[in-house]
């Protein structure tokens, strides 16, 4: 079965085959046979040749996070996998983008309007969690479309707070 | 070991209020709690004998309100009340109160704690005992008397809450120009935090290390110190990683510093546990910085290496019990390193991150690891409290002991759903200036972190991935995955050549 | 500390396994592992850096077949083989064909495993060294000499598997009559467990103490003790609770067996971590019972008050290095007592409880709290191998201390889906003549447990089992059981006065 | 919503109520009042009052095992709960008496055969499990109608070995 991958940018073909719970994986021209089962819904033993390795899958949309050891490794997924909702939700109308708060929070402050012009890293609100001030900033430059939330509103992680052009 | 209470109340949350609570089962102490309607799944409750709701999440109006505190203590009939850390520990009001309702309060009495808890006074009580202290000014100040001490003693200067703790309300500033900004930041910060807005001016000392000594009082008068905890690990004045005895000081100064401790604790009357902080410039030479009249997040560490037991101590000598024993009791034993662990995301400037815990491998077990966590996996921390998730603690026969089994720890420690500060504790376990025991609070200055990302381990983490999509592509699909059984002997065989011939 | 090996295998599985796997972390050492298709998903293979399948579950053609063993050692390019305890631990040709494979043994020589796993020879050596022993029989007896021994030395006698250990083929005679069946059953039971079904018969002390002292020896005939373990609390001959220091020793004694157990394992050139176990009686007259060359299922609580790691002491010392210290270095500290937590129904004759693991809450901290677990929640108990499940081991500055800290911890321990010892912890720890530290072997021979069962907690426990219910009906009559809000400020309220007026 | 639960060969009659996690429980003229939400599928946070209890509810055919601190129960139940069938599934036909086996593990050997006579407490198989050999006895004084296994089978937890009547 074939997915796409995204990770730090790049793409990866994947082709994975499974009999039992031996599975074999073709990636970017290279082949890795191994071994897998299940511990629990979102944990993964995998054995490649005798070595040994707990792989936690967690869903992190548009894609999903994989942590093994003390490395952590994000994938967005293209097609086929369950994240591809997610990745087209957050790609905004357009050339929009769409800013949100990686937690959920209370909104401070909102520091600029529809229209006012935005430079890469310069804050566009202010969202308090765990008795803490986050500066949520925009990641490019361009233009306030939208601001969708008001001081005072409490609101859930992952909510799109801007939308800057 | 007498019972020193039928029953008492813990005003507090989270881990601290669980390290209460197994205080109070070994002493045979009932113990009661009080939540606000975000913790009613809370651990400290979970494992409470008796729990009083609070209502209103947010601080102000439950854990940080001394009249519901109050109402809950005597409506479940609690003989005393520990306040933890954070929250009302820190209050005069709040233990005037709890004494004058007839309540023991687990700490100093309230004239105590504002003579000390506030810095001002505290700085006064310091040169009274003979403690250096840091240039700088004795009274909250407004933004133009900050101005003209400031030019008074010099740039660098360092704000501080008045009433603070835990840098929040804190700011550096180089440059008369950043003064006015950086007060009213830092003042309304203060304000939000501990409900006093008021400011403190001293001189800022560059890259001191950051060293306190833990002394343990009776009501009697008696009072010895438990030698030091090194607290120099820090970011945004926020301590990250805590271990004794210090890499840093020696024995000559580990001995003023804990003799003049106990001078000032008891100059000032102080009775039950407390901590006296000091700034240690690159000479040894300390400054009195403050008293903490609590129990310290990082208690934990002394308690490893001295073997008493901080919390059963408190409650043993806030029932009038004496301490029973000198100086020459306490004989630290080995070393102990103490990591926190909070719900940040070090990968996007320690944004905090709170939310579900999807899944949580705790490091469970093996010598010398001890860990006091306030969490467990299904729980959503809420967005309301400190992110302080849960300690990890290690003991080792030495500091090189401690330092593997930490790392050990960590290793075995795995949480989604929220991110937390694991990644920062393993990158410094593994920083150069932290193994050689030479650092300054400025170790994590210039540290950016992010969870490292092995090329080795990528094709694994693929691997994993894909098989996870392969099954949830055939659930999906409507195709079942049967249960895989375990390999077939030729293939087991055919790995295990195959592995050989690597 | 110096790393003593790259890489070694773990030949062994369960909670020992994973303690092994801690240390060689620890030290940097690669830990491998083997396992049978029953254990794919067992914790010490999880926690391996690397693991090598043994096929069939059957432990006399997986963990017991020395040829897979040394294969996969050889496969995984192991320097050295730590062998746990039981499985191949004690066999003698196993050390000896690791050896002659050019890896290293962790423990001793094939040929003083020899001398002093076979008890026949052991007590001989025990004997050259001037160790008192129990009256007996030298030699593996036939069902006649066994008779004719009994009566020589008169009833009751016990009879013993020669290779054995853990209780698994003993039998107490009380009168000729019952020989000859008794007989029989231990032999058949020795030899499906050791695979040698010889026995060996001696005189049956009523009521003695069962203490062991450990014994730590490098590869140079440098030896010290590690104080003693009182194992007196046992079912079927089975260890259930240990602890250190003893409560029924003195000095006097405590040193005398340590000396003599330094001097019978240096007189038969003894290396590495090894344990002396003597029967006391009453009067505190102490026999040789028997050695155990390797490591205890109990040596954590000799780790808890001498702060040595046996096991990296083990890696090290099978390294060749030297122990680097004498007996005066040798400083315990405080009290520690273990409970061992197995699958087993106590309310059911401890019939055997494979299965899996449904809910399971450990001791999760605190102080003085250790754990070494071999099992997690959801895992699935085998059939195939001993019901140890995990060691729940505890310290305090006192007995008195470490004793309130277990139970706190057994408080705080929950498994559903199998049944476990648990209760019979609680028990025993509740008993009043372990609590006064006054009692022999003979402790839990009257002792039937059952889980208590509070008439006071049977409302609570309708109450939830209720909820459980009404949530169940109402899924399966497809109405949808929304996530239920907090409680409404009037409904707390009325909580609170109601809770009041009582 | 009403319950019948069976508990030491009790019969107790539970009357449940809910009003968003706050219940009333009825039983034997009884009325209890709590706050109850749910920590986990098995674990329940009950308060009553300001008294707080965690308790697991296990599903232990054929009824449920609830424990509460160090003290555990076991309720049989009668009708409506989940418990239902296995209770019918463990009455034999007619007089007769379905022995089963507490555990998985390998028969070793069968000590009756089909019309022998057994006393109480008497064995009729041996199972080995965790290497230990253990006698499943009989629970009454009967006649063995069926022997349902054969030395040196693997069972599963809860299977029945013999048919006494």
């Amino acid at each position: 079965m074939k997915f796409d991958i995204q990770h730090r940018g790049r793409l990866v073909h994947l082709d994975i085959s499974a009999q039992d719970s031996v599975y074999r994986l073709e990636h970017g021209g290279k082949v890795v046979e191994f071994h897998c089962v299940r511990v629990s819904d979102d944990t993964l033993s995998v054995m490649v040749g005798d070595r040994v390795f707990t792989a936690y899958v967690h869903s992190a949309p548009p894609g999903y996070s994989v942590q093994i050891h003390d490395l952590a490794f994000e994938f967005e997924v293209l097609e086929g996998g369950g994240g591809i909702m997610g990745e087209r939700g957050r790609r905004g109308h357009g050339g929009a983008h769409r800013l949100s708060v990686p937690m959920p929070g209370k909104v401070v402050s909102v520091l600029k309007k529809v229209g006012d012009a935005v430079s890469v890293g310069e804050g566009i609100v202010v969202v308090e969690a765990m008795k803490m001030q986050n500066e949520i900033r925009s990641p490019r430059a361009g233009k306030v479309r939208e601001i969708r939330v008001v001081a005072g509103e409490t609101i859930e992680g992952g909510a799109t707070v801007a939308v800057i052009e | 070991m007498k019972v020193p209470f039928k029953r008492i109340l813990i005003a507090n949350r989270g881990e601290i209020a669980v390290r209460v609570i197994r205080a109070c089962r070994e002493m045979g102490v009932e113990a009661c709690v009080v939540y606000s309607d975000a913790d009613r799944l809370s651990l400290h409750v979970l494992m409470a004998d008796r729990a009083w709701p609070l209502g209103d999440p947010v601080s102000k109006h439950s854990y940080l309100d001394i009249d519901k505190i109050l109402h809950a203590a005597e409506a479940m009939g609690c003989e005393a009340i520990h306040p933890g850390y954070g929250f009302l520990a820190e209050n005069p009001e709040f233990a005037r109160r709890v004494e004058e309702a007839g309540i023991a309060f687990v700490g100093p009495t309230g004239d105590c704690i504002a003579a000390l808890g506030d810095k001002t006074a505290a700085r006064q009580a310091a040169r009274n005992a003979g403690v250096p202290v840091v240039p700088g000014a004795m009274t909250r100040v407004s933004p133009a008397e900050a101005e003209r001490v400031a030019e008074e003693i010099g740039y660098p200067v360092l704000l501080k809450a008045a009433a603070g703790g835990g840098g929040k309300g804190m700011r550096i500033v180089r440059g008369r120009e950043d003064l006015a900004e950086a007060f009213r930041t830092a003042s309304s910060e203060a304000g939000a935090a501990f409900a006093d807005a008021s400011i403190y001016i001293e001189k800022f000392l560059e890259n001191p290390h950051h060293i306190e000594v833990q002394v343990l009082f009776d009501n009697h008068g008696h009072g010895v110190y438990l030698g030091e905890r090194e607290c120099s690990v820090q970011r945004r004045y926020q301590k990250v990683i805590e271990e004794t005895p210090s890499p840093f000081i020696n024995d000559d100064v580990r001995t003023r510093m804990g003799e003049l401790a106990v001078r000032l604790a008891g100059s000032v009357g102080y009775r039950n546990a407390g901590t006296v902080e000091f700034l240690v410039d690159a000479d040894r030479n300390f400054y009195f910085l403050e008293t903490n009249t609590r129990l310290q997040v990082e208690h934990p560490v002394t308690e490893m290496v001295t073997s008493i037991d901080l919390v059963k101590e408190q409650l043993r000598l806030a029932a009038g019990q004496r301490l029973g024993y000198g100086q020459s009791a306490i004989q630290p034993r080995g070393h102990s390193i103490e990591c926190r662990i909070y719900a940040e995301d070090v990968e996007n400037g320690f944004m905090p991150s709170p939310g579900r815990i999807v899944r949580l491998v705790q490091p469970s077990g093996g010598p010398g690891v001890r860990r006091d966590s306030g969490v467990y996996e299904g729980f959503t921390v809420p967005i309301y409290y400190d992110p302080l998730l849960a300690k990890l603690v290690t003991w080792g026969k030495d500091r090189s002991e401690a330092i593997d089994r930490m790392r050990r720890a960590l290793h075995e420690y795995h949480v989604t759903g929220i991110k937390t500060t694991i990644p920062l504790a393993q990158m410094v376990l593994s920083n150069a200036d932290f193994l050689a025991g030479s650092y300054s609070t400025s170790l994590l200055d210039h540290l950016t972190v992010r969870r490292r990302d092995g090329q080795h381990m990528e094709e694994i983490a693929l691997a994993a991935l894909a098989v996870r999509l392969l099954h949830e592509r055939l659930t999906r699909t409507g195709l079942t995955t049967r249960r895989v059984p375990t390999m077939s002997p030729w293939k087991r065989f055919y790995r295990a050549e195959a592995m050989r011939k690597r």
